[in-house]
C-alpha cells in the first residue's frame, strides 16, 4: 500500500528531515511510526498525504508513484486518505457537525448519507450529543476526537495518524487506539505516528522506529 | 456526482455566503457602500453630461448660425439657398430672414423708429439663421460648416450668434473627458475594491482553505464561497449606487431647475431609467464576481497546506 | 520603562509596518491607488471649480449689464450717475457710452453708414457699461443689482448683456454642489478603505493579537502597528492622489486651453500649488491614521484570546 | 500562591466545566492537576490567566481577588505569570527568536538583556541555533519546546503549564519536566496539566485529580 524507497527530504531551510529511508507498509497492515521529537514522523506522513514532495527517491502509494500526481491530481488522491492531523486542523468557526461532515461534503454525498455518517463516527470516539459544539469549545482532547471522527468518516481505504493521542488520557487513548484497530480489521491499512510506547505494546503491531531521518528497525 | 447534491451543494454555499455578509453587518455595509459611490459617480456625471447637452438641444436658439449674404443678392436666390440648404443633413432648420423683414424687426428692437422711414435704401443684407442638426454641434463641426458656408458664392460673412456656444461646447467636452477619465479610474477602482475586499477575506479564512484543501477539496471548490461574496458584494455596491443617484438627482433638481429657467424652461434632471438602471446593477454584479474570481483564484492557487 | 526602549519600540514598529506592506506590494499598492482616487476626484473638481472662476473673472466682458438711461436724460447728469455709481463697492467698473459714441459705433457696425447722417435726432439714449465686482457676480447679487439699478429716477431700463451670464453662473453653482457632495461622499470613503482594509488586517492577524494579549500586551501595543499601517497606506494614497492629480492637469490641459480661447486668452489650468499639495498629504495621513485608530481599537478591544 | 474557593464554571454553551472546586498551590510548590479528557484541566489554568472568569466563586492569585481585575488591569497581570499553552500559540509567521522574545518586549526590555536571555531559554529547551527558523518549520515537539521557552523567558514567579509534553518523546519529556522542576528550585511555583503519569511520578510532587470538574485528590 505504501513504499518508499530511498527517500530524502531536505527541507528549504536546509534542514535534513529524512535521508535514505526505505520502508513498506502492506495493504491492510497496521504500523506505528516512532521515534524522538523532530526524527521525520511527521515529514513522512506529509510525504504520503503529498503536503511535502521528497527530494529524492519514489514515494509509492496505492500502487501509484505520487511523483506522478500533478496539482490537479491531489484534491482526488487525498480523498482516498483518511488523515489525523497533529495540530487537529478543525475549522473553529464551524459546528463539530460541519467539521466532520467536511470530507463528505467535498466528495459530493447527498445530505441524508452525510447525516448518518457523520452520527456514526462521533458515536465512536465518544462525542455523540456535541454536533452543534464549536471547536474551541472543547477541551484538547475532544478536539483530537473530532479530527479522528472526521479521518474516519468516509470510510478510506488508508489511514494515517500523526500523534492521535496526544492530548488524551491513558484510558480513552487506549480505547481510540481500539477504534483504530477495529478499522484495521475491516480492512482498512493504517499506519500511526506516535510517542506512547505503552500503546504500541497493547495494539501489538509492527512498528518503524526512526532516528534522525534513518530507520532504525526495531 | 448527481444533479441533485451539486444544486444543493450550490445553493448552500449561496445562503453560507450570505449568512457570512450578514454575521458581520457593518463591515459589509462599508464595503458596499464604497462601491455604491464608486459606481454612482461616474453614473452622476453620465447623467450631468446627458442633461446638459438635452438642454443645449432645447435651448436650439443658441446655437443659430447667421449667414449674412452678399447686399446685391436677390430675394429669389436667397431664397433658392435657402431650399438648397434645408437639403443638408447637418443642418436641423433654415430661416430665412429678408432685408425687409430685418428692417422691421431693427424698426421695432432699435428705438430708432421712423426715423429709418428717411432711409434711401434699406442697408440690410438678407440672413439665413441655421440651427445645425444635433450630431453637428461640436465645435469642430460647427467650425467646419462655418467655413463651408463662406465659401458660397452668396454668402458675405457667417458668424456663431455668441462666443455661448463656443464656450459650452468646450466645457462640455471638457466634462466629457473628465468622466471618461473618472469613470475608467472608479470602474478599476470597484474591482480593487472587491478584488482587494475578496483577498483579505481569503487570507482571513486562510486555515479553513488549508483545511479543504487537505481534505481532497479543490480550488474550484474552495473558490465558490467567495465568487458568491464577491456577487453579494456586487449586488449590495449596485443597489447603494441607485439609490446614491436618486437623492443625488433629487437633491440636484433645484439647481438644475434654476439652470434650465435661464433657458426659458422648466425641466427637472432626467433619470437613469429602467434599463440603464438594470444595465448598472447587472455590472455592478459582473465586477463584484469577477474581481472575487481574479482575486481568489490568484490567492488559493498559492496556499498551499503545510 | 527608560526612554531608549520606548523609542526603539516604536521604531521598530514602524518598520515591521514598512515591511509587511512591503510584502504585498501589489495589495499595498491597490489599496494606495483606491485611496489616492478617492483623494483626487474632489480635489480635480475643487480645481475645475477654481479655473472656471478664475476664467469667468477674467471674461469680465460677460458680465456687463448695460443701464440705458431715459432718453430725456443730459449728458452730464449721466456722467454724474456715472461717477456715483462707481462709488459702489459691488461694481468693478463703469463705463459711459454716450449717445453720440453709441451713433457712432452703430454706425461703423451696422452697415447703415452715411444713411444715420439723415436722422433728425440721435434716437440712442446714453448707456452705462457696468461689470459687477468678483464678488458680486451670483445670479442672485446680479438681479439685486438690477432692480436698484431699475429703481434709479435716471434709468430706462437695465439689462444682462447676455444669459450667458446666468447660466455660467447656474453651471457653476450646481457643479459647486457637485463637489461638496462628491467630495464629502469620498472623503467619508477613504477613511472607510482605510478603516476596513486595517479592520481585515486586524481580523486576518486575529490570532497573532490574542497571543499578544496572552502574553500581557495591552490593546495600545496590539494596536500600534495598525496605526503605522494606517498612516502608510495615507501617505502612500495620497502620493498616488497628488501624482493623480498631476497627470489629469497635464491631460486635460488642451481642453482647457480650448475653452479660454474662446474669452481670447490662452491659460492653462491652474494647479494645485505648494501648500495646497501638502495639505492633501497631510490630510490623506491624518485619515488614514484616523481610520486605522477607530477601526484596530474597535475591533482589538473585541478579540478575546481563549 | 494560588487558591481556589468554591469555584464553579459553565460556559456559555451551558457546560459545566468545574462544579464547586477548591484547592490550593502554596509559593514555591510544584503541583500536578490531572483527570480524564474534558475533566476540567485547561479550564483551571485559563481561570488563573484570566482568560476565562469563574461563574461563582473566588480564584485568588499571589493574593489578589482576580474578580477585582478589570480589563486595563489584565494586560500588567499576565505579565507575571508564564504560561505554557495545550496549543502552543506561537506566531508562524514570526522566527522562533521573535516568539520567545515576545513576553521581554511587550516588557519594554532594552534590547540586549531581550538578546541575552532567549537564547538561554532556548538553550535550556534545546533549541540553540533555531532562532531563525519560522515555526511551521518546526516539528510538533520542537514548537511545544519554543513554548516553553517563551513561557519562561521572562522568570516569572508563577509558571503554569498545560500538556507541556504531550508531543514529546518518554525521554525529551521527562528532561522538560527536570527543567520544570530546576524552576520550582529557585522558587518559580508551578502548575502543570498532564496526563502523563509517568512524569509525575518521576517528579515526585503534589497530584490534583480531576474527574468532571470535581476534586478527588489522590
Ligand atoms: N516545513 C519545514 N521546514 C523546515 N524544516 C522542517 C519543516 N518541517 C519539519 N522540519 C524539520 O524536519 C525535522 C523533522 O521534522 P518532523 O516534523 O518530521 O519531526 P517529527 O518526527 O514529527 O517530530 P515530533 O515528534 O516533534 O512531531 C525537524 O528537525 C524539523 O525541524
Ligand atoms: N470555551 C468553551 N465553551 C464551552 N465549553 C467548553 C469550553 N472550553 C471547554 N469546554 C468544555 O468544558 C469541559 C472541560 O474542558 P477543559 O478544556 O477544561 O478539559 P481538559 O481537562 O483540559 O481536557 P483535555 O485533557 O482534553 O484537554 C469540556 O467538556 C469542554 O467541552
Ligand atoms: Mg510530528
Ligand atoms: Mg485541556
Amino acid at each position: 500500500m505504501i513504499r518508499f524507497q530511498h527517500v530524502h527530504k531536505r527541507y528549504a531551510n536546509g534542514r535534513q528531515a529524512l535521508a535514505d529511508l526505505s520502508f513498506e507498509v502492506r495493504a491492510g497492515e497496521m504500523v506505528f511510526l516512532t521515534g524522538p521529537s523532530g526524527a521525520g514522523k511527521s515529514t513522512i506522513l506529509k510525504l504520503i498525504a503529498l503536503i511535502e514532495r521528497p527530494t529524492r527517491g519514489e514515494v509509492r502509494v496505492a500502487e501509484q508513484d505520487t511523483a506522478r500526481i500533478r496539482r490537479r491530481g491531489i484534491a482526488r488522491y487525498r480523498r482516498r486518505i483518511g488523515v489525523v492531523f497533529q495540530d487537529h486542523k478543525l475549522l473553529e468557526d464551524r459546528p463539530v457537525f460541519d467539521n466532520v461532515a467536511m470530507p463528505l461534503v467535498i466528495a459530493g454525498r447527498p445530505r441524508r448519507e452525510i447525516d448518518k455518517l457523520v452520527r456514526a463516527a462521533l458515536d465512536q470516539v465518544g462525542l455523540l450529543g456535541r454536533e452543534r459544539d464549536r471547536p474551541l469549545e472543547l477541551s484538547a482532547g475532544e478536539q483530537q476526537r473530532v479530527g479522528i471522527a472526521r479521518a474516519v468518516v468516509a470510510k478510506p481505504p488508508l489511514l494515517i495518524a500523526d500523534e492521535p493521542t496526544g492530548n488524551l488520557d491513558p484510558q480513552l487513548a487506549l480505547e481510540i487506539m481500539m477504534l483504530f484497530k477495529r478499522f484495521n480489521d475491516v480492512g482498512v491499512t493504517v499506519l500511526i505516528a506516535t510517542h506512547d510506547h505503552h500503546l504500541i505494546d497493547a495494539a501489538g503491531a509492527r512498528r518503524i522506529e526512526l532516528t534522525a531521518g534513518h530507520q532504525a528497525e526495531a | 456526482m448527481s444533479p441533485g447534491p451539486y444544486f444543493e451543494r450550490h445553493a448552500q454555499t449561496f445562503v453560507g455566503a450570505l449568512g457570512r455578509l450578514a454575521r458581520r453587518p457593518l463591515a459589509s455595509a462599508l464595503i458596499m457602500g464604497v462601491i455604491g459611490i464608486a459606481l454612482a459617480l461616474p453614473l452622476l456625471l453620465q447623467l450631468l453630461v446627458q442633461n446638459a447637452r438635452a438642454l443645449t438641444s432645447n435651448g436650439a436658439d443658441a446655437f443659430e448660425l447667421a449667414v449674412y449674404l452678399k447686399p446685391a443678392t436677390e430675394e429669389a436666390a436667397a431664397r433658392t439657398l435657402a431650399s438648397q440648404l434645408r437639403g443638408r443633413s447637418d443642418l436641423a432648420a433654415v430661416r430665412l430672414v429678408t432685408a425687409t423683414q430685418g428692417l422691421a424687426e431693427f424698426r421695432e428692437h432699435s428705438g430708432f423708429g421712423a426715423a429709418l422711414d428717411l432711409l434711401a435704401a434699406n442697408p440690410l443684407p438678407h440672413v439665413l439663421l441655421l440651427t445645425p442638426a444635433e450630431n453637428s454641434r461640436g465645435s469642430e463641426a460647427l467650425q467646419r460648416l462655418q467655413s463651408q458656408l463662406k465659401e458660397l458664392p452668396a454668402v458675405d460673412d457667417v458668424q456663431l450668434d455668441t462666443a455661448w456656444v463656443k464656450r459650452l461646447q468646450a466645457m462640455l467636452d471638457l466634462l466629457r473627458q473628465l468622466v471618461l477619465s473618472i469613470g475608467a479610474l472608479l470602474l478599476a477602482g470597484v474591482a480593487v475594491i472587491v478584488g482587494s475586499t475578496i483577498r483579505f477575506e481569503v487570507t482571513s479564512r486562510r486555515h479553513e482553505i488549508e483545511v479543504m484543501k487537505l481534505l481532497g477539496g479543490s480550488n474550484a471548490f474552495a473558490r465558490r464561497p467567495f465568487l458568491y461574496s464577491g456577487l453579494l458584494y456586487g449586488l449590495g455596491g449596485g443597489l447603494v449606487c441607485l439609490t446614491l443617484v436618486a437623492v443625488a438627482r433629487y437633491r440636484l433638481d433645484p439647481a438644475v431647475r434654476a439652470l434650465t429657467a435661464t433657458y426659458g424652461q422648466d425641466a427637472g434632471l432626467i433619470g437613469l431609467g429602467f434599463e440603464l438602471s438594470l444595465a448598472a446593477l447587472a455590472a455592478a454584479m459582473a465586477l463584484g464576481w469577477l474581481g472575487a474570481w481574479v482575486a481568489a483564484s490568484w490567492q488559493i492557487r498559492h496556499i498551499d497546506p503545510t
